[in-house]
């Protein structure tokens, strides 16, 4: 039995997949980057095969991805997460009838890919060298609200009235806007759902600048969000597809190319 | 194959060019005494007045004689004749459409001649402002309707008879072309009729305005030279063409500062591939001086025959740096 | 700002931050690169000399410096003078720039005015007798009076906003002039047909060579690397006119060997980038860096401190000075296809052909954050380019390194995404 | 040539022998009554087409010369003779041409037709031959000229007795026309030799004529006078003036033609021609020059002026104030 693996090195988590010699996904798993990333790669490609019982040789290709794909010399090749990105959200896209638009939001970029119907990239977009708009943003202002990452999709439903509007896009002037709209007595539900359409808003234009096609996928940690996905389906004004595990997509993706490079060798 | 195409590319096209025209105008202005004749249809000017030394004649001479017939043979039998006429006249221009008037007439040739006289002297030349251009280019085509009305009308002796040749009379090259066979008797004011007395004059003036205006301006005469204008009616289907490639110009404006006649489209337009107006006198200084391969060319019958090209470009300009007299 | 941060007590100029940018950066030119030519050693030597050892540009009679590749640098040779081209590309001096400049501003504008700041700077400006300082974009045009303010000698060369009507050309020539006069005032000396001729033709045999460099790149696989042809066009900003054109002439003479060798320089399959937008000018080869590093190969660009700067040669009719210095002005405005001008259809039309002549299998547009005119014709280019099946991929990024990370997955992206298209052609 | 003093001419004429004798023939292109219009100008006289073709008329007049002769109204006994271009010879019919006798005749081809009247008479012992003989030209510059040069040669006709042909000028073509001041030269033939010392007279179109003696090789020059003096305005340069030139030959032998016996023969020939202006009284080189060196320097200041314009700043550009 042979498998291939997929790491994606991300600035906030590392996430690892392995799929079979029919390319099916057999697991994944997800791990804090931290800061010696390499080891902690590492422990999460052997604890995801310790997991289901794949011995290392049995490991035949492994693609590396992410900022930190460079850096992972055990990995057989690497590729760029938007390329892996495009090619697992293809695959995992077929279940839901295939997509052809694809908006990540990670750690600290968020990315609009368009893809043809094989999960070539056509086009895509980036944020430029600026957190706003990003997972990382969420992190700040979950922070300054004292309330888990988790939570934010909860209160954004909670709030009544209309959620007030984020000025700011740049996640360290947003930090001190937050804190002044909890002075003026605003709940944190409204601020939530401002922030949440702030992102959305962004991350639309961004999805605009490539062009949007038939379905839209979404994936990245905070695809988890219940709230932001409704934001961003409010601002494209369409229905997203979103994965039971949004983070692992790109991983996913590079361990399904891992299998058709050696496949193709 | 390519060798040869590479060194005519590469040619040096302000030499070939005096040499070719002198080789005409001699033809032309002393052919005669060859006996050498080519016939009374030529698209140029090789002027009839040029009694012993012409090696054919200026079709507009004959043409303002046949028109000038009595409407009645002219529209009758004499019709046809004229037509002949016509006919050999343009196949004579078919051959080289416009490069009759950059290579072959005798009187451009002259001005090319003053030209470089004054380059010699260091005195530098005049351009028309574009509004100017633009309405002065439009004279050629009122002394081409004027040429064929004033010999009509005198068919139709609605005009004195002596005013024959309306255009001949006022043309510098009556006077000047004969000069170089020694003949200076056109150089005259003719007192016999009123008309002949004004025309004579007019002539003489034109001729002043001539010699004074190549020296300040390249090719002065040729905005206003009816010829061209008769010309550009039949340069559709002529054999030897202009033509652009817009895609591979750069718009550097080369071409258009090199144009004796000062035409911008062959610089600015990069739509129309058969790029030559009504001014152009197919000079081909244009292709010359166009750095960009293949953007410019002369083709005759659809067979390239020169073409601008990165190299022969940058061999004529060395040339350019090079040699110290660069008039011819 | 009379008195500079660098001049207290600066550190020996080797050591100094701008010499290490460079070296750092030279290393991985030279040394990340396999098969660079021998040709080459020429300019690396020479870069290291100037702008690690800091070295000053050797210049005889006045030194001009200029700002943009519009100033006629014909003129200034004919006037006994050397040009010396100032646009910077260190990301120390627009950290320099950036302490009197808006932070908004263009990276290369601050750099520039940043090395003018620090007078220690390279190449050595120290010795500059005059600035001419071309009207093009707004930052250029009010860098002036900051020069001014610095103390140097600047002279607005005023450039027409469009370049289409004959006004505008008209306009254009006498300002051409008045440079000339302003020169001769600087100098003492007089424009004569002879030393105008003369320099013409040492610029001339210049672009020629330039030229035939141009059209080596067209061979499919590459003879050599893109990042090679930047260093050498960047090399011109203030070498010795005669010495660099030689330097080229030998560059091209190993090429052709290496054409008829059926040397590859990049795999068959390297995607073929066409480069434009803002100019990569040295130390700032990031982007064209990052894309050969990633296994692309920059074949042709249509860039000011590349291409627009050597290509378009002068075309005279009568060698009288007043054709000359007029076919001068005609060829640093007409062809020009910088996007400060109204229209861009000739900037449009020239990537188009590039992209033809080179068979490009796609463009990369570098927008320096804060060069609007750039950031304002991107979509135009994009839609140009799209409509011809030519990929593009849109880069606004700045001088400083920390995007690296960043650019290399957007550009490792668009070549993976250009390498499958190939495939599936 | 010499010229007789208009005296003693008179003296020679009148001391002549047969100053009495009957008024010369001669063909006068010009038309009897000028109110008909005048027809087309070619080169070699009026002319009239008809469908292309060339015809001539030619009026046949008798009297000293074209200031005092009349034109007659019926044709006189005797053969009409036309030698055309390709020499060959028929007899044409002449008849009432716009009101008087005269004969028309084609001419298809180019060059030189010859036109004669042989016309004989005995009165009272002597044998009386009349003689008119025209040369007229056809040429049309569109048949081309190269072709046509051998025609220039004159062309004679040796069945005729007496026959006065005019030599040509130096480089004299089918565009020559004679002119004021030129000299012509006439060769006379009898019996198609040439006749030496025999008398021979040109009158011109006002009256003026100048006889004189044919020399050894028979021939006699003229020069033609100037004799137009019209008021400048009305100066005509193609004014076409007719001359005549007529020799008398006498031979002293008795014959018979017919019934009727004479003692000697006189032979009268004539010749026609016409000449005009000549060039130099009409063109001026001086007021020529003059006006091509003003318009040089005209041009030349403006030019000037023009240049200094456009050095000045921004002149290119005029508003019009005025609305």
């Amino acid at each position: 039995m042979s498998y291939f693996a997929g790491i994606d090195i991300g600035s906030t988590a590392i996430k690892a997949a392995v799929v079979d010699q029919a390319g099916q996904l057999i697991g994944t798993r997800i791990a804090p980057t931290g800061s010696s990333f390499h080891r902690n790669a590492m422990e999460t490609f052997e604890a995801l095969l310790a997991q289901h019982g794949i011995i290392r040789d049995e490991v035949k290709f492994i693609i590396a991805t992410g900022y930190g794909r460079k850096l992972f010399k055990e990995a057989d090749d690497s590729i760029s997460e938007i390329t892996a990105n495009a090619i697992g959200a293809s695959e995992a896209g077929r279940v839901f009838g295939g997509v052809r638009t694809i908006i990540n939001i990670g750690g600290q970029d968020s990315k609009a890919i368009q893809i043809d119907a094989n999960g070539n990239v056509n086009n895509f977009a980036m944020n430029d060298k600026c957190a706003a708009g990003t997972g990382r943003f969420l992190d700040v202002a979950a922070r300054n609200l004292e309330i888990d990452l988790e939570e934010l999709g909860d209160y954004h439903f909670g709030g009544d009235g209309a959620p007030l509007t984020i000025n700011s896009t740049c996640a360290v002037f947003a930090e001190s806007e937050i804190i002044g709209l909890l002075a003026n007595g605003h709940g944190k539900e409204e601020i939530v759902a401002g922030i949440h359409y702030s992102i959305a808003r962004r991350t639309v234009r961004l999805a605009k600048r490539v062009g949007i096609e038939d379905r839209v996928y979404f994936d990245g940690g905070p695809a988890l969000n219940k709230g932001l996905v409704a934001a961003l389906q409010d601002e494209l004004g369409r229905e997203l597809v979103i994965p039971e595990q949004p983070q692992t997509t790109t991983a996913f993706g590079a361990a399904v190319l891992a299998r058709s490079q050696y496949l193709s060798e | 194959m390519t060798s040869i195409r590479d060194a005519i590319n590469g040619i040096d096209l302000r030499r070939f060019r005096f040499w070719l025209q002198l080789f005409f105008f001699v033809l032309l202005v002393y052919g005669g005494y060859l006996a050498i004749n080519l016939g009374q249809y030529l698209p140029t000017f090789s002027c009839g007045f040029n009694n012993e030394g012409r090696g054919g004649v200026c079709y507009l001479l004959p043409l303002q004689h046949q028109l000038a017939m009595s409407w009645g043979t002219l529209f009758g039998w004499a019709g046809l004749m004229v037509l002949q006429g016509f006919l050999f006249f343009s196949l004579w221009f078919f051959v080289l459409n416009k490069g009759w008037c950059g290579y072959v007439c005798p009187l451009g040739t002259i001005q090319d001649w003053i030209t470089g006289l004054r380059q010699r002297l260091g005195v530098r030349y005049s351009r028309y402002t574009e509004g100017q251009f633009r309405r002065l280019s439009l004279i050629k085509y009122l002394l081409l309707a004027l040429m064929f009305l004033i010999p009509l009308g005198i068919g139709g002796a609605l005009l004195p008879h002596d005013m024959g040749t309306p255009f001949c009379d006022i043309c510098p090259g009556r006077m000047i072309i004969p000069m170089f066979t020694g003949d200076f008797s056109q150089l005259t004011i003719d007192f016999s009729t009123k008309t002949t007395m004004v025309m004579t004059a007019l002539g003489m003036l034109v001729t002043g305005l001539f010699l004074a205006g190549a020296f300040f301006k390249k090719r002065f005469f040729c905005f206003f030279c009816p010829m061209s204008a008769l010309h550009y009616l039949l340069s559709k289907p002529a054999l030897l063409k202009l033509k652009k490639d817009g895609n591979k110009c750069t718009r550097c404006g080369d071409c258009y500062r090199v144009c004796d006649m000062e035409i911008r489209e062959i610089a600015d337009d990069v739509k129309e591939p058969r790029i030559m107006q009504d001014d152009c006198i197919l000079c081909l200084k244009c292709v010359a001086h166009c750095p960009e391969q293949g953007a410019l060319k002369a083709a005759f019958a659809g067979i390239t025959v020169f073409e601008s090209t990165e190299r022969g470009f940058i061999k004529r300009m060395t040339k350019g740096h090079i040699d110290e007299h660069n008039t011819h | 700002m009379n008195t500079t941060p660098t001049e207290a007590k600066a550190p020996p100029y080797n050591r100094s931050r701008q010499a290490r940018e460079a070296e750092t950066l030279l290393d991985r030119i030279e040394d990340d690169f396999p098969d660079n030519p021998e040709a080459m050693r020429y300019f690396y030597a020479l870069f290291r000399r100037v702008y690690c050892q800091g070295e000053p540009v050797k210049h005889q009679g006045t030194l001009v410096g200029t700002t943009c590749i519009h100033a006629p640098e014909e003129l200034i040779y004919a006037f006994g003078a050397t040009p010396v081209r100032l646009c910077n590309g260190s990301y120390h001096y627009d950290q320099i720039g950036a302490d009197f400049m808006p932070a908004k501003s263009c990276p290369l504008v601050k750099a520039t005015l940043g090395s003018l700041h620090a007078k220690a700077a390279v190449p050595n400006t120290a010795a500059l007798d005059l600035i001419v300082n071309p009207t093009t974009c707004d930052q250029k045009t009010k860098a002036s009076a900051m020069m001014e303010a610095m103390g140097y000698q600047v002279h607005d060369l005023e450039l027409p906003p469009a370049k289409e009507s004959e006004e505008a050309r008209l306009y254009w020539q006498r300002a051409v002039r008045r440079l000339a006069l302003r020169l001769r005032e600087l100098t003492g000396r007089k424009l004569t047909r002879k030393n105008l001729r003369q320099a013409m033709a040492r610029t001339a045999r210049a672009q020629a060579a330039f030229r035939t460099l141009h059209q080596l790149r067209k061979t499919a696989p590459a003879l050599f690397l893109g990042k090679d042809a930047f260093l050498v066009t960047n090399a011109y900003f203030f070498d010795d006119l005669d010495r660099w054109t030689n330097a080229v002439e030998k560059l091209n003479t190993e090429l052709l060997q290496r054409q008829q060798a059926g040397f590859q320089a990049a795999q068959k399959r390297a995607p073929r980038i066409l480069f434009t937008g803002s100019p990569p000018i040295f130390p700032n080869l990031k982007l064209p860096l990052l894309i050969e590093e990633a296994g692309g190969v920059v074949v042709a660009d249509e860039t000011c401190s590349a291409n627009r700067m050597l290509y378009d040669m002068t075309a005279v009719d009568e060698w009288l000075l007043n054709d000359m210095v007029d076919g001068l002005a005609d060829r640093y405005l007409k062809p020009c296809t910088c996007p400060i001008f109204t229209r861009n259809d000739d900037r449009q039309r020239r990537l188009l052909q590039l992209a033809a002549d080179f068979n490009v299998d796609g463009v990369v547009y570098q927008a320096f954050a804060g060069c609007q005119v750039y950031e304002m014709e991107y979509r135009s280019i994009a839609d140009i380019l799209a409509a011809q099946g030519i990929p593009m991929l849109y880069v606004e990024t700045d001088y400083s390194p920390d995007d690296m990370g960043q650019l290399s997955t957007r550009i490792e992206a668009f070549l993976e995404s250009i390498k499958t298209r190939k495939r599936n052609k | 040539m010499t010229r007789t003093p208009l005296p003693l001419l008179m003296l020679l004429l009148c001391t002549s022998p047969d100053s009495f004798a009957a008024p010369p023939l001669w063909w006068s292109e010009t038309m009897p009554h000028a109110e008909h219009g005048s027809s087309r100008h070619s080169h070699g006289g009026p002319v009239e087409i008809r469908r292309g073709i060339y015809h001539k008329n030619l009026w046949l007049r008798n009297g000293e010369g074209p200031a005092d002769a009349q034109y007659l109204d019926s044709a006189v006994a005797g053969k009409v003779l036309l030698k055309d271009v390709k020499g060959a010879v028929k007899e044409l019919a002449g008849g009432n041409i716009h009101g008087s006798y005269g004969v028309n005749f084609a001419m298809p081809d180019e060059g030189y037709y010859n036109l004669y009247l042989v016309n004989e008479s005995v009165t009272d012992g002597m044998r009386q031959f009349n003689i008119a003989k025209s040369e007229v030209l056809k040429h049309s510059c569109r048949e081309g000229h190269d072709h046509v040069k051998p025609l220039m040669t004159p062309r004679r006709l040796d069945t005729i007795p007496l026959e006065i042909v005019r030599e040509r000028m130096p480089a004299e073509n089918f565009h020559t026309s004679l002119g004021f001041g030129d000299t012509i030269t006439f060769l006379l033939l009898y019996q198609g030799a040439p006749l030496p010392g025999a008398e021979i007279t040109l009158h011109t179109a006002h009256g003026w004529r100048n006889s004189t003696k044919t020399d050894a090789g028979g021939r006699a020059s003229f020069m033609l006078i100037r004799d137009y003096y019209p008021p400048w305005h009305e100066f005509e340069r193609r004014h076409r003036q007719d001359y005549v030139v007529n020799a008398v030959h006498v031979v002293q032998q008795a014959g018979t033609t017919g019934e009727d016996s004479y003692t000697a023969t006189r032979y009268l020939a004539t010749l026609n021609g016409s000449y005009y202006p000549s060039s130099r009284d009409y063109r001026s080189y001086a007021y020529g020059l003059l006006v091509g060196i003003f318009a040089l320097t005209a041009t030349g200041v403006g030019v000037y002026l023009y240049r200094r314009r456009r050095q000045r700043r921004f002149h290119e550009v005029r508003f019009d104030d005025k609305h």
